[in-house]
């Protein structure tokens, strides 16, 4: 579960790292929370702030086996944000839906 | 019952190392197994032998290391994690050609495999975020 | 059924975030900074605090009947209660 | 006449307590994580916005027309049109 | 000027360590903003925290010569405290009054 | 005009080192004065000459030196914090007796006078904060 934005801290790129090596040994799927849904807008380019753009990252998601990227509605609706803006295909649930999606899971990787 | 911690704070400057080391203790005193405490994030500068606290103020790594020697515990460090923020044991250190290592014993630098393992191979994970 | 962590005083996202999802045998624990959240969620009988935060933080006196204060083996506790950890931060 | 830093989103608490003290004539610049901020304070002349941290999140096309938007010189500009410098995080 | 909760972070901590060296130097006064009012509150101990109570060397603040602590009175009244429940004198000030205060001072050192 | 930066972020981990780096290339660009950079809280970390990026990444310790050696500018971690998070040089080294140093040159350490002569002495402070 993704919750922060990314360039302003590590935590993003650092989060999908643990994503991409969990799918490696385990049925994963992806929830970007809050600001972490700002992780996945299109045409980041971060040469002039020297951080990585690791957001094309997260189109190798589905190579690694990684079922779904979930994205809840009103975290998008919040920052007027919509799907076409994100980089990746995202399932779109409403926030009243993350207690079960939570609890379809075995554990919960919190970045 | 079997526990996994995972740390992302750094020492001192975040309050999660301090929660963490107390967390553990208080696992290995209800006579639960502690399975692998796993340093990510700025959780890593845990591991470095060469802070030197206010003789006032805990001494983090001091206590970590104790805890790990009493209760023979798993204490790992993610590599990727650790190399950015310069916390390398001697082996790491004369790969990138650097002039001093500071990981201290019983401290290991590891991958990532090893957080995904503790979260699979444990009953609960607990994450002290910062 | 889970334990949700809360850390951050009620300035921050964590508290609202994790209440907008937590289910009704859901277990909280304020944690940390997070203690500072008591008066936001007095009356929840679903909600915990570590005591040695509330007193690190001078609160120990204020912490309202319905809610539950625990040490660290209370918190190891909890975890025994529940299948998982959430954390907000 | 003060430059105001706001380095964080709108979910944190430092966009709203910058505006809560921010006097007629000083100025506010955008920076790191802050930029997310840009639609809160459309149509506030005031607001500056660091280019390559626009950029770097993806919302080059997104600002609006009242802001203006600087690169680090135009911040290094902006310091010397004001007084101090007080940040908000 | 101060705006962290203590104990979370070390922020509050060193930020007291750098007003009190600000104060042999200049004239200092001290904001405590926000979150960073709890820093005041009475009565904190530390001992089960690991962390360490600095909250008493605010009372040492005027040995060092800084003239005034401010206080918010909105930040006090959101977090349901009074003056009665800090550690040292305070002089309460209005949200509106803020901005005025910034002006009196020549540099800002912010924590 | 003569400015000064104070860094209050850990390297990688916070923007807060980019920005002000960045920013310090736009000062001395502009033709104007840095006449300190102050590191403080977890900005002390980026004096560590030990840390080893990905290839891909900017190397900010390798950044900072080049400015410095380049412009002269006086870099300065402050030593209470750099004690307590492991950043320290030979002589601290052998004072608290510890195994390794790592603060890398031009890097120095110093006191929290310096931050305050900093402010007073420069036409602007600014602070890169986490």
């Amino acid at each position: 579960m993704q919750s922060r934005a990314p360039h302003g801290s590590l935590f993003g790129q650092e989060g999908l790292d643990a994503i991409l090596m969990g799918s490696a040994f385990a049925t994963c799927a992806v929830l970007m929370h809050g600001d972490g849904v700002y992780q996945l807008i299109r045409d980041q380019r971060s040469s002039g702030t020297s951080t990585r753009d690791y957001s094309v990252s997260y189109g190798a998601l589905g190579d690694y086996g990684v079922e779904t990227v979930f994205c809840v509605q009103e975290d998008l609706t919040e920052r007027r944000l919509v799907v076409d803006d994100l980089v990746i295909p995202v399932t779109v649930i409403d926030r009243a839906a993350v207690a079960s999606l939570l609890n379809d899971y075995n554990t919960i990787l919190d970045f | 019952m079997r526990f996994a911690i995972t740390v992302h704070g750094g020492p001192y400057t975040s309050q999660s190392s301090h929660s963490a080391l107390n967390f553990a203790k208080a696992v290995l005193h209800e006579g639960h197994d502690l399975y692998r405490v796993f340093f990510y994030h700025d959780g890593v500068y845990n591991g470095s032998e060469i802070m030197a606290p206010p003789q006032d103020e805990i001494d983090l790594y001091g206590e970590w290391r104790q805890l790990a020697l009493d209760h023979e515990l798993d204490l790992v460090v993610c590599i990727a994690s650790a190399l950015r923020r310069g916390v390398i044991n001697p082996t790491e250190a004369e790969r990138y050609e650097k002039s001093a290592a500071n990981l201290g014993k019983p401290f290991t630098i590891s991958g990532l495999g090893q957080l995904i393992d503790a979260a699979l191979s444990a009953d609960r994970l607990v994450t002290f975020r910062v | 059924m889970i334990l949700h962590t809360v850390n951050k005083p009620p300035s921050h996202a964590a508290l609202s975030d994790c209440l907008a999802v937590m289910a009704s045998d859901d277990l909280m624990l304020l944690i940390e900074d997070g203690v500072y959240c008591l008066h936001e969620v007095s009356g929840d009988s679903r909600v915990h605090v570590l005591t040695p935060d509330l007193e690190a933080r001078g609160l120990w006196d204020r912490l309202p009947a319905e809610l539950t204060a625990v040490d660290y083996a209370g918190f190891v506790g909890l975890c025994t209660r529940v299948d998982k950890i959430k954390t907000w931060a």
